[in-house]
């Protein structure tokens, strides 16, 4: 352990820690810093961060310093306030001071440290400022200012780290040292955006968000990614109930600080046209789907029942990896258990299995798969389909596209005497179906995703639905009513304790699983220790 | 009748206070008042047009070019809008009646141009922020124009072009 | 056709006193009383009686009723139904009625002569104001001190205690402005409490 | 029958009271606007006129007014007591109105051997009439408020009755005095007495006679009418509008004009007990005939150069506004410039050609009568403009301090001039 002073105060730290880590704990926030980046190796080339320490001639920059006993560190007097201010004059020497069209103006380090450090006039004025690329597309997702750079090497490091890429350096010398994507490259791997994320200035901005919302506006919701099993966190930036884009949220159990450029942009599904805002019903076979009321779709469920046989009509039930736990153990509880339904799986075996890499993207490319396991659902193969497949059977299918995941599930669809589709995307599966209720989408909802290490992991809607899309919950709540087992629990947290209580896997959750999730494999172990 | 009275003192409290005998006598103070009215008066029937009164629709006051009128939305050599679509004028108005759409612009020296910059005339106050906001001094509230009516609300929801183009008087029809 | 005046208005006095004491709200009430005194004012003025009339209307109609009215607004209950079904009330009001009627046949029966014709003076002014201060000078006198006494009871209900009375007289302090010697008694006695004694 | 031709003649002079009061009402609104507007530096209305040409300084707008009032639409709030809501306003009006009738407005009208006395009713109880009929007004303002079923209206309602409860004791111990001084209660006696000279010079006017109690009497009228000073009843920065908060359409403007016809009574009342009525001031009804004729020729004179006067300054205007306004308005002063020079050329012309200085006995007596008619008249607008400009000088009371004022100050004065007075009576005439 070490002993020092940090601004005339006593800490403790372990050794070698780093310094600029023990500064941000002393003072409760950061140094000024571009080029640190705990997720990054260190850099040391923007001088931000230099801080007085006793006994040493010079400043020294605190990321690159390692805690020592004894040590006696200021980083706020006259003489660190004076090397900020110079450094900060130099890095905005060639600035073109453009934050008006800048995406970045709002979370920019630049100006929250020229603005912390009163620099309305700067100090050091020349008359031509070197000229360098401005709007230039350097990948799919990602556009270019080299202007604005400060030669933090943040997004250099990343693309060597990280993704071991190597799309990106610094070339020429001088003030005229520039960032670009190396000759003949672009920069086009699935972890891209996340050179956004880090560049602390605006640099590197996102094509996909180009000029679409100032960010001041822009209100955050934790979220978890639903594009694969891996459950990246995010916080949703959303304004007026429209999505603006993701950002990764710290986990390091997780997604650490990063997060693929596939997630990110999977929530412009939420205002795609292929949205189902409207129930619909289709009278019969081969006609096509009329839009209709909720009372509407709901009579026709029943008239179908009626119409298949009445009491006779059998149910069965597939539900979805893409469901969240709770409208998972709702389906299987109550139009299962109570009423009745036959569950036929949560999906086809192997399907919707693709390529991952070894970074974060998972081949499984649902979000709840490891959930519907632990609730005890089972994978079922076209076969089983092919066998249910029945005249006189109603088909509910909650969430997912059939037909997608196997592409001759059609013909066992068409086979069922009704098939109602409960989701919130149109896809093969809604069109085939006979009656559509649609659900809200999952940044418009509640729920728990258990990722593929089985952690747990909760998200909070941040916008409404559109049209008359419903909580997926309510819906099954409705029709457990409408088959005469109406639920005893209503709303999300009823549904969620009730989980807790039964499902002996989830147990651990009754407590709450917290930002960051709950690994509830390791919870139930460290509770069988505790037994 | 909220008013009890609860005796001699508490009548006289609070008024009457610092008064002279004379003044308290009321009588000589109305006739006072009356005749500075009355001289008000004469003064102003037969000094007619001396009256501060505007005619107003006849007569239109000049109120210099600190008023802040009718906005409107100053151009480039090109006739483009100056607006670069920062949306600071649209942060800070108190009233939240500017809302600008941001586009991509292909011109080599624009980076990012309005698609649409609208303006609530009804929600608008006046306040002039939004001139001071400004950095690249695209808006401007000095056409002087400050009889804005219409007869539909629709009216006063003016777009960038209307702004652009802002010659008329009263709002767009 | 001061016959067909007399037959129009007393009709209406006595439709209206009927409507006063059958109406159940009370502003309503002390409305139809205000017009049966406006007819019995018009029966003085064809009476020749015009001080009497105009006296009718000044004091009854005009002055009294407006207390009543005031009266009746400032208690707000004029919804307050006015219970009738008492069986001693309206025994009292019948037995009233018959006595009454007794009493005025009786008076009008006992002369068979027609009225006597009268002077131009006579119910004028002048003439009320003659008989008022000579013949009956001692009972006007007595009315007046009665009135008096009235008077000065209704004060003595109203007033209320005075916070001064209480013997305390208006505190002189050191200090104070002569603002708070003239300010209410109570409210500088707070403030006496409030300036530190020097 | 000779009762039919007095009948008629009573009809006509009831006729004749009606045409000047309800003619005067929109005059008199008229420069209650124009009057505020001149005292605030304002323009005052000006903007209606007729046919693009004829404004008339405003005076347009009181008759815009009256066709605003009729085509509003007229609604009756839930709750309202429907009778007594709707009779509120007609008694105001009535009484207003009926309180004329022992005014007099002349001496006596000469038609041949024929006198007719020019007031409708010559009740032997006079002023007491007036003060008995203007008692009641307060029923309007207070069935208006209470049958409203609104708070506003209520409170209105209320502190009109108590405001004139209080008020009417000092304005009947003021008028007593007068009838002391007097020694009749009938009006046209009254001013009869005030034809008199004092000392020779001054007229015996009431108000000479006995100012303190003209003092009370005015501001008791004040209070009477609910005019500023006194207009808590309808006190609309703290009751809205009062008493007729719930009135709308022609019921509204029935209390209008009831205000502004309370105010004209008030006018001619106060001109007839304390400024001589119909009394020309050093010229009796006798002297007025006899000198018919130097009068007459006189007063033409004057007539025929104020015209002339008018007609020049009215066609300046024209010149000067000419191409200001770009419309009609414009030819508005040249036309009534020519008018004025019409006058200017009758009245001169009969100054020439009628030889006005030599008229006959039953001609000088009209000229008397009509002398007298438009001094009573004159007075009465004089008075009436007296209540305008107050109101535009003087901010409201508290009713705290009219409560003080009408019970502490005027009632203790008013008793202090009624002994005062009467000693003097006693003392003088024995």
């Amino acid at each position: 352990m070490a002993k020092m002073t940090i601004d005339g105060k006593e800490h403790e730290f372990e050794d070698g820690m780093n310094l600029f880590e023990a500064c941000a704990v002393a003072r409760g926030e950061n140094l000024p810093h571009f080029c640190y980046h705990p997720g990054l190796s260190i850099a040391g080339v923007c001088r931000m961060c230099q801080v007085e320490v006793e006994g040493m001639p010079k400043l020294m920059i605190a990321c690159n310093s390692q805690v020592k006993d004894g040590m006696v560190v200021h980083t706020r007097n006259e003489r660190v306030d004076g090397a900020v201010r110079q450094i900060l004059n130099f890095h905005l020497l060639h600035h073109p001071v453009d934050c008006p069209v800048c995406d970045q103006a709002g979370e920019c380090s630049l100006q929250d440290f020229y603005m912390a450090n009163g620099l309305y006039e700067a100090d050091v004025d020349i008359e031509d400022k070197i000229a360098k690329g401005k709007v230039k597309p350097i990948g799919e997702m990602v556009m270019l200012d080299a202007e604005r750079c400060v030669l933090c090497a943040r997004c250099t490091r990343f693309t060597t780290e990280i993704t071991q890429t190597h799309e990106m350096g610094i070339f020429n010398r001088g003030d005229h040292s520039e960032i670009d994507v190396a000759p003949g490259k672009t920069l086009d791997n699935n972890y891209s955006l996340n050179t956004v994320d880090i560049c602390p200035v605006g640099a590197l901005t996102s094509r996909d968000f180009r000029f679409r919302r100032r960010v001041w506006w822009l209100s955050e919701t934790d979220g978890i990614c639903h594009g694969c099993a891996t459950g990246c966190n995010m916080s949703i930036h959303h304004s007026e109930g429209i999505v603006y884009r993701t950002k990764p949220r710290d986990n390091m159990d997780v997604n650490r600080y990063w997060m693929c450029d596939h997630g990110r942009t999977l929530y412009h599904e939420i205002a795609e046209s292929d949205r189902l805002t409207q129930p619909s019903v289709r009278k019969a076979r081969g006609e096509l789907a009329q839009t209709a009321s909720w009372d509407h779709a709901y009579r026709s469920i029943e008239a179908a029942g009626k119409a298949l046989g009445g009491d006779d009509a059998a149910l069965m039930i597939i539900l979805s990896p893409h469901a969240t736990v709770e409208e998972l153990y709702a389906a299987k509880s109550v139009l299962s258990d109570s009423v009745g339904g036959a569950l036929l799986g949560y999906r086809l075996r192997g399907s919707e299995i693709g390529e991952g890499d070894e970074l974060l993207f998972d081949a499984d490319r649902t979000p709840n798969a490891a959930g519907a396991k632990k609730l005890g659902l089972a994978e079922y193969d076209a076969k089983q389909l092919e066998a249910a497949a029945n005249e006189k059977t109603m088909l509910l299918v909650v969430g997912g596209d059939l037909a997608l995941a196997a592409p001759d599930a059609g013909a066992a669809l068409s086979k069922f005497g009704c098939v109602v589709y409960l989701g919130w995307q149109e896809n093969s599966t809604s069109m085939l179906a006979d009656i559509v209720l649609p659900t809200s989408h999952y940044a418009e909802r509640e729920g728990t995703f258990v990722n593929r290490e089985g952690r747990a992991q909760t998200f909070a809607a941040a916008i409404d639905a559109p049209g008359e899309a419903r909580d997926p919950l309510r819906v099954i709540r409705e029709l457990g009513a409408l088959f005469g087992h109406e639920p005893t629990w209503d709303g999300i947290e009823a549904v969620r304790s009730e989980l807790c209580a039964r499902e002996g896997a989830f147990a651990a959750m009754a407590q709450g699983v917290g930002p960051l999730g709950l690994a509830l494999d390791a919870a139930a172990e460290s509770e069988v220790e505790r037994a | 009748m909220g008013y009890s009275v609860h005796g001699p003192k508490a009548r006289t409290g609070g008024q009457g206070q610092g008064l002279l005998p004379k003044e308290s006598l009321y009588l000589i103070e109305i006739c006072k008042g009356l005749f500075i009215t009355m001289r008000h008066l004469v003064r102003n029937v037969f000094h007619m047009g001396d009256m501060p009164t505007l005619q107003y629709p006849d007569e239109k006051p000049d109120y210099g070019p600190w008023l802040r009128g009718r906005h409107r939305l100053m151009k480039r050599e090109d006739g483009s809008p100056r607006c670069v679509a920062c949306q600071m004028c649209s942060t800070i108005c108190p009233a939240d009646c500017i809302s600008i759409m941001a586009m991509d612009d292909d011109r080599p020296d624009v980076e990012k141009s309005p698609e649409t910059f609208d303006i609530d005339l009804l929600r608008c106050v006046y306040c002039g922020l939004c001139v001071e906001a400004c950095p690249c001094d695209a808006i401007r509230m000095d056409t002087g124009i400050f009889e804005i009516a219409a007869d539909n609300r629709a009216a006063f929801q003016v777009d960038m072009d209307f702004l652009l183009n802002n010659t008329t008087d009263g709002v767009k029809s | 056709m001061e016959a067909v005046f007399f037959y129009v208005f007393g009709t209406l006095a006595v439709i209206s006193a009927l409507l006063t004491v059958t109406r159940r709200d009370a502003v309503a009430s002390a409305f139809w009383l205000i017009f049966c005194f406006l007819s019995v004012a018009a029966l003085f003025a064809l009476l020749s009686a015009h001080f009497m009339a105009i006296l009718q209307i000044l004091l009854y109609a005009g002055a009294i009723m407006v207390f009543f009215l005031f009266v009746i607004m400032f208690l707000g209950k004029s919804q307050d139904r006015v219970k009738t079904s008492d069986w001693r009330v309206v025994a009292l009001g019948v037995l009233s009625l018959i006595g009454a009627t007794v009493v005025l046949t009786r008076l009008v029966g006992s002369t068979h002569a027609p009225f006597p014709a009268v002077a131009d003076s006579y119910g004028g002014i002048e003439a009320v104001s003659e008989v008022l201060l000579t013949k009956y000078l001692f009972a006007f006198e007595l009315t007046g001190l009665l009135l008096t006494a009235a008077v000065i009871g209704a004060v003595y209900l109203a007033r209320r205690e005075a916070p001064g009375s209480r013997g305390a007289k208006a505190p002189v302090v050191r200090g104070l402005t002569s603002q708070a010697a003239t300010s209410t008694a109570s409210s500088s006695a707070v403030q006496h409490e409030d300036v530190p004694h020097a | 029958m000779p009762d039919i031709t007095e009948l008629l003649w009573a009809l006509g002079k009831i006729g004749f009271m009606l045409a000047v009061i309800l003619g005067t009402l929109p005059v008199m609104i008229w420069a209650e606007r124009k009057g505020a507007a001149y005292i605030q530096d304002r323009s005052g209305p000006n903007r209606a006129s007729i046919g693009g040409v004829f404004r008339l300084g405003g005076l347009i707008h009181p008759l815009a007014d009256v066709f605003k009032l009729v085509f509003k639409e007229e609604i009756v709030p839930a709750g309202v007591n429907v009778f007594f809501y709707h009779l509120a306003p007609i008694i105001m009006m009535t009484v207003a109105l009926s309180t004329f009738a022992v005014i007099p407005f002349g001496d006596v009208l000469l038609l041949g051997t024929r006198e007719i006395p020019l007031l409708v009713a010559n009740l032997n109880v006079g002023i007491l009439y007036i003060l008995a009929i203007s008692s009641l007004t307060v029923y309007g303002t207070v069935l208006a408020g209470w049958s409203s079923n609104n708070k506003f209206a209520f409170l209105g309602g209320l502190r009109a009755s108590a405001q004139m409860i209080s008020y009417e004791i000092n304005m009947g111990l003021a008028v007593l005095a007068l009838i002391l001084v007097y020694g009749s209660v009938r009006l046209n006696d009254m001013v009869v007495a005030q034809g008199d000279l004092l000392w020779g010079f001054i007229p015996a006017w009431g108000v000479v006679l006995q100012p303190v109690g003209f003092v009370l009497f005015l501001v008791a009228l004040f209070a009477e009418t609910n005019r500023n000073p006194f207009d808590l009843p309808e006190g609309e920065s703290e009751l809205v509008a009062g008493y007729h908060l719930e009135y709308s359409s022609l019921k509204f403007a029935l209390f209008f004009m009831a205000e502004y016809c309370n105010m004209i009574v008030g006018a001619a009342v106060v001109s007839t007990l304390y400024f001589g009525g119909w009394q020309v001031p050093w010229l009796t009804t006798e002297g007025l005939r006899e000198n018919a004729g130097t009068l007459l020729t006189v007063s033409l004179s004057v007539g025929t150069l104020l015209n002339l006067l008018f007609a020049t300054g009215l066609w300046r205007k024209f010149q000067g506004e000419r191409g200001t306004l770009g419309d009609r308005r414009e030819l508005e002063s040249g036309i009534l410039a020519v008018v004025f020079l019409g006058l200017a050329l009758a009245t001169g012309g009969y100054l020439l050609v009628g030889k006005p200085w030599d008229i006959g006995p039953a001609a000088s007596a009209h000229f008397a009568t009509v002398m007298q008619i438009g001094q009573f008249i004159t007075k009465t607008l004089l008075f009436s403009w007296v209540f305008i400009w107050v109101r535009w000088t003087l901010p409201r009371f508290r009713y705290d301090q009219l409560m003080r004022l009408g019970w502490q100050y005027m009632l203790p004065l008013a008793l202090l001039n009624f002994v005062v007075t009467a000693a003097f009576v006693l003392f003088t005439h024995g």
